[in-house]
């Protein structure tokens, strides 16, 4: 029987770690991520998780040991955040490139300066371009499911790329919640064991991992990395199926809340999609036809499920924790682009929200609502908003 | 008359038809330390292919895995610049998982070792993996055309310290990993180089049987980097050693007071002058016509040698 | 109905583990929970905020809680220096940990409740525990003051956060205070 | 006749390697790199002696390449498809059994 408990975030992770055990792991402690190396340890002290646990002296090196540790032909898992992703940036890259499955979880924190150990989804959201798959959870079952998930989709062989697993800094990673913790059997049925028929490092097949790539290879190399990343979407709607099929637990790449009469959606990712659902309901209440989508597969893109969803509404309103300087949201340029070359689409809005753990409250959602309101009357006014700007302390 | 037999096994892990410059040093220690390696594992575990090679980027990762080729003959795997340490950490608690007998090889240059993997390798170190770290001493990062590093000797030329009107080269002391190595009070800390095959082959064997982590810092000349002609390589290592400026010593524990030496002069005076080590090398040149900065660098050797707890001449 | 919680403690007097205790509790009656710290620094000392809401169906707001129905004071000299009220709902329920009269406390409460639990926790804490941490014996407190959780739901949920002994003596400071708590109908 | 060590990676180059792009653009043929021919950088070549041969293996020792195998006596071979013409073995050789020619191509 499945076990019902009480957990942080950070605890759900380390629980999904263990159920999918890994044999090696390889950590550096990272507010707010620090409680899943934490519980890890616990469970390889206890005996509860046979694996290595290396304590590396940085991000760099934990990054580092666990693609020495995949390319060697073991499932490897590790935890960071924040500065301690951007310190792995160069390796998150190569894993990627070197088409080693290994699994990450991120408790979602902003990038300094100044320094900012609270929540927004700048760091993963800077690594969108390194070929690692991205999963954003909304509450802390979702971050347990979406590592177990995470570990099925990497390790299939038409992907074999890395992936990533992301919650929101404190609102979920220090959050207590419910978490289901599925059944050991169920979750080795499920991801069965790593055995790689690419990448791993034995004497009796002596061979060369993380090769120079010339100019007349090296686009190849890369080709093959994005049809690995086409190949995920097909493997993760398999994946979702089958977990909703062994667990009970329904994941879409895109999932849609009240959506099929509405004139405003809202798309989001992460924790947010959970309050924004609530305060759906409430303006529903009021008459505002207005419904949610929640993106819980940042990569690979879910294009066609954004141009479904925009075939629906007159106003797509992206509010998203991150901002690409000199352009604007980076998940805003993402449904843009799904939908450049639609003959019809509805107006895009670009909101920048929550940056840095600002607390995004209905008051922030009433005032992102308004101007889409507006804009269908009077159309666009700004290429970017930031909501919940304290503008009298600029 | 009986066959004579080799001093080194006739296995081979390294490949020919690597791009590697005529005459390169550094190519000699892949070749030999993979062999004393092998030659290791057969007599540990009585296989000689026991054995991984996490490899960081540089000269002889460039030169020896070009897609789709490999020279290499045992499982090798090469990740970035600066961290072999970590990613062979990985490998070997990998194969502790996997049950695997053996032992882990890594590879860096000088740079890759001494600059930015520093911080890699200390953790490896520190954590004790099973790991060789072999540090390829070549002087400089030639990889992307000879810049100095911590561990370009004082006064050589690079393409970053170039002589001038206001510089005599390089300008600051080698930096020694092996004895920061040595600080970690791992099993086993040596210098090598390919001056001396067989003493560099039997410190690879005996750090390759060790259990746990082992560093050895070996001295292999550059072609390019040094401006020698390709037949001098070993020549010249052969000078490093005879001039003083190249120890030869083994640290085991970290025990610094018990320091074992190979090829010291018993009464501590070398006979060659570091003039004639100086002068077979293009990057010495402008130093030979600078008797203050020759002065400069005999002194900085002395103090070298003195850290190693020996007072030394030098002619 | 969600019922929203804010307590008020001083890092190290376990504010925080009090609102993981009391979802846990309330998880143990098969309710829907969340708890969550206001996320900060927490250091020894400083003023800590922390969060529970309690619920018949799933919770999926994350913001943090501005209108609670329920306010909880860990620590009295609070009172002088936060507004422990701010935001309070109409017939909200305040609970404190003080040795002072009813009057005293509600002289320093910027908002009237529509009740008012006080309890010498600090008191219990140290006669039990031997130390002025707060956190279970105030759950007792709440228990009493507020019946949305049972106490004894409050003692399996303590031991179920601190083993062994440590566990028992936790869950025995709650009962006392559940005791020991006077409420105000205002 | 010696063979060299290398025979054996020489064959099975030549018949599986392909440019083929792998997952992870991983090299799966050992030693594949023996299929470039570096002797065609060579302007000096080493000509033995084999008389003036002591069989000392420091030629055999310090072939960067390798390419200096040994025969069955343990005399040194020299691989001519391989050896780039450093001249390390002939400068090294003990007894001048090795002299550095240059090579008319």
């Amino acid at each position: 029987m499945p076990m019902k408990k009480v957990m942080k975030g950070n605890e759900a992770a380390a629980w999904a770690a263990k159920l999918a055990k890994p044999k090696v792991i390889a950590a550096f402690p990272i507010t707010p991520s620090t409680l899943v190396p934490e519980k890890i340890s616990e469970f390889v002290a206890n005996g509860e998780l046979d694996a290595e646990f290396i304590k590396v002296e940085s991000e760099h090196s934990a990054i580092s040991a666990c693609v020495g540790a995949s390319a060697a032909g073991v499932r490897t898992f590790t935890a960071t955040a924040s500065q301690g992703l951007a310190l792995m940036h160069e390796i998150l890259f190569i894993a990627a490139g070197m088409r080693l499955p290994i699994v990450m979880a991120i408790g979602n924190r902003a990038l300094s300066a100044p320094i900012n150990i609270w929540n927004d989804w700048q760091d993963t959201i800077s690594e969108r371009d390194t070929g690692w798959i991205q999963f954003y959870a909304e509450n802390n079952q979702e971050a347990l499911d979406l590592i177990l998930i995470a570990f099925k989709v990497a390790e299939d062989e038409r992907v074999l790329l890395p992936a990533m697993t992301g919650f929101d800094a404190f609102i979920l990673t220090h959050t207590v919640e419910p978490v289901e913790i599925p059944d050991q059997e169920l979750v080795d049925e499920f991801l069965g064991e790593y055995k790689p028929k690419h990448a791993y490092l034995d004497p009796k097949r002596p061979i060369t991992q993380g090769t120079l790539g010339f100019p007349a290879h090296y686009m190849e190399a890369r080709y093959k990395v994005w049809e690995a990343m086409e190949n995920a979407r097909e493997v993760i709607k398999e994946a979702f199926e089958e977990f909703e099929k062994k667990f009970g637990r329904k994941y879409q790449m895109v999932e849609e809340y009240k959506t099929d009469d509405a004139e405003i959606i809202m798309i989001t990712m992460g924790s947010l999609a959970g309050t924004l659902k609530e305060f759906v309901d409430k303006k529903r209440e009021e008459g505002v036809k207005i419904g949610a989508a929640k993106i819980t597969v940042y990569r690979p893109f879910p294009i066609e499920e954004i141009r479904a969803l925009a075939k629906k509404a007159k106003v797509l309103a992206i509010l998203e924790k991150d901002v690409s300087f000199g352009s604007g949201g980076a998940v805003f340029a993402d449904v843009a682009r799904s939908l450049i070359n639609e003959k019809e689409k509805p107006i895009i809005l670009d909101f920048i929200i929550g940056l840095g753990g600002r607390d995004v409250t209905f008051e922030q959602l009433e005032e992102a609502l308004g101007i889409a309101e507006k804009a269908i009357k009077e159309g666009v006014e700004e290429d970017v908003y930031w909501i919940g700007l304290r503008k009298e302390i600029l | 008359m009986a066959v004579r037999k080799p001093p080194i096994t006739t296995r081979e892990y390294w490949a020919p038809g690597h791009a590697a410059c005529a005459g390169c040093g550094c190519a000699i220690i892949m070749r030999l330390a993979t062999k004393a390696f092998s030659e290791a594992m057969e007599e540990k575990y009585g296989d000689p292919d026991a054995f991984a090679i996490a490899h960081a980027t540089g000269c002889m990762e460039v030169v020896s895995a070009v897609f789709p080729y490999t020279a290499w003959k045992a499982p090798w795997i090469h990740v970035a610049f600066e961290n072999a340490a970590a990613v062979a950490s990985g490998v070997e608690a990998a194969w502790k998982k996997l049950g695997y007998k053996g032992k882990i090889l890594a590879f860096g240059g000088d740079g890759g070792t001494a600059d930015i993997g520093l911080q890699a390798l200390s953790g490896m170190l520190e954590r004790r993996h099973n790991v060789v770290y072999i540090m390829y001493d070549n002087e400089a990062y030639m990889n992307t055309g000879i810049q100095r590093s911590s561990s370009t000797p004082y006064g050589a030329w690079t393409t970053t310290s170039p002589p001038g009107k206001y510089s005599i080269g390089e300008d600051k002391p080698k930096k020694w990993v092996a004895l920061i190595a040595a600080a970690h009070q791992i099993p086993y800390v040596a210098t090598a180089s390919i001056a001396d095959p067989y003493d560099l082959y039997r410190k690879v064997k005996k750090a390759a049987k060790i259990d746990g982590p082992a560093f050895l810092q070996i001295h292999g000349p550059c072609v390019p980097g040094w401006r020698i002609p390709p037949e001098k390589t070993v020549e010249v290592a052969k000078l490093a050693i005879e001039t003083g400026v190249w120890p030869l010593f083994e640290i085991e524990n970290g025990d610094i007071r018990n320091i074992k030496f190979q090829r010291f002069p018993k009464d501590g005076k070398f006979k060659k002058p570091i003039e004639e080590y100086l002068k077979l090398q293009g990057r010495f040149k402008h130093l030979l016509k600078n008797p203050e900065a020759i002065q400069e660098l005999k002194e900085q050797i002395k103090e070298m040698w003195r850290v190693l707890g020996k007072e030394v001449e030098l002619p | 109905m969600m019922i929203e919680v804010r307590f008020h403690g001083r890092g190290g007097q376990g504010a925080v583990t009090a609102a993981n205790i009391l979802a846990e509790a309330a998880f143990l009656e098969g309710k829907y929970v969340q708890a969550f710290p206001f996320f900060g620094v927490e250091r020894r000392g400083a003023p800590v905020t922390a969060f529970t809401r309690i619920d018949e169906k799933p919770i999926r707001i994350k913001t943090q809680i501005y209108e609670p129905d329920i306010v909880v004071v860990l620590d009295p000299s609070l009172l002088e220096t936060v507004d422990v009220t701010a935001g309070l709902k109409e017939g909200g329920i305040v609970i404190v940990n003080t040795e002072k009269s009813k009057e005293e406390v509600l002289e320093k409460l910027k908002k009237k409740p529509a009740k008012l639990a006080l309890v010498d926790a600090t008191g219990i804490a140290l006669e039990i525990l031997g130390l002025p941490i707060t956190n279970t014996s105030i759950l007792g407190a709440f228990a009493k003051a507020t019946g949305i959780v049972k106490i004894e739901s409050v003692e399996t949920a303590i031991k179920e956060t601190f083993s062994g002994e440590l566990g028992e003596k936790n869950a025995k400071a709650a009962r006392e205070a559940f005791e020991k708590t006077v409420v105000y109908e205002l | 006749m010696a063979e060299s060590p290398f025979k054996a990676d020489i064959e099975r180059a030549q018949k599986e390697l392909t440019e083929k792009m792998t997952p992870g653009a991983i090299a799966y043929i050992p030693g594949s790199s023996v299929i470039n021919k570096t002797g065609s950088w060579r302007v000096f070549k080493p000509e033995f002696n084999k008389d003036k041969c002591v069989r000392c293996f420091l030629c055999y020792t310090y072939c960067p390449e390798p390419a200096i195998y040994l025969d069955e006596e343990n005399y040194p071979v020299f691989d001519y498809d391989y050896c780039k013409g450093c001249g390390i073995c002939a400068n090294e050789c003990p007894t001048k059994a090795i002299t550095m020619v240059r090579e008319v191509k």
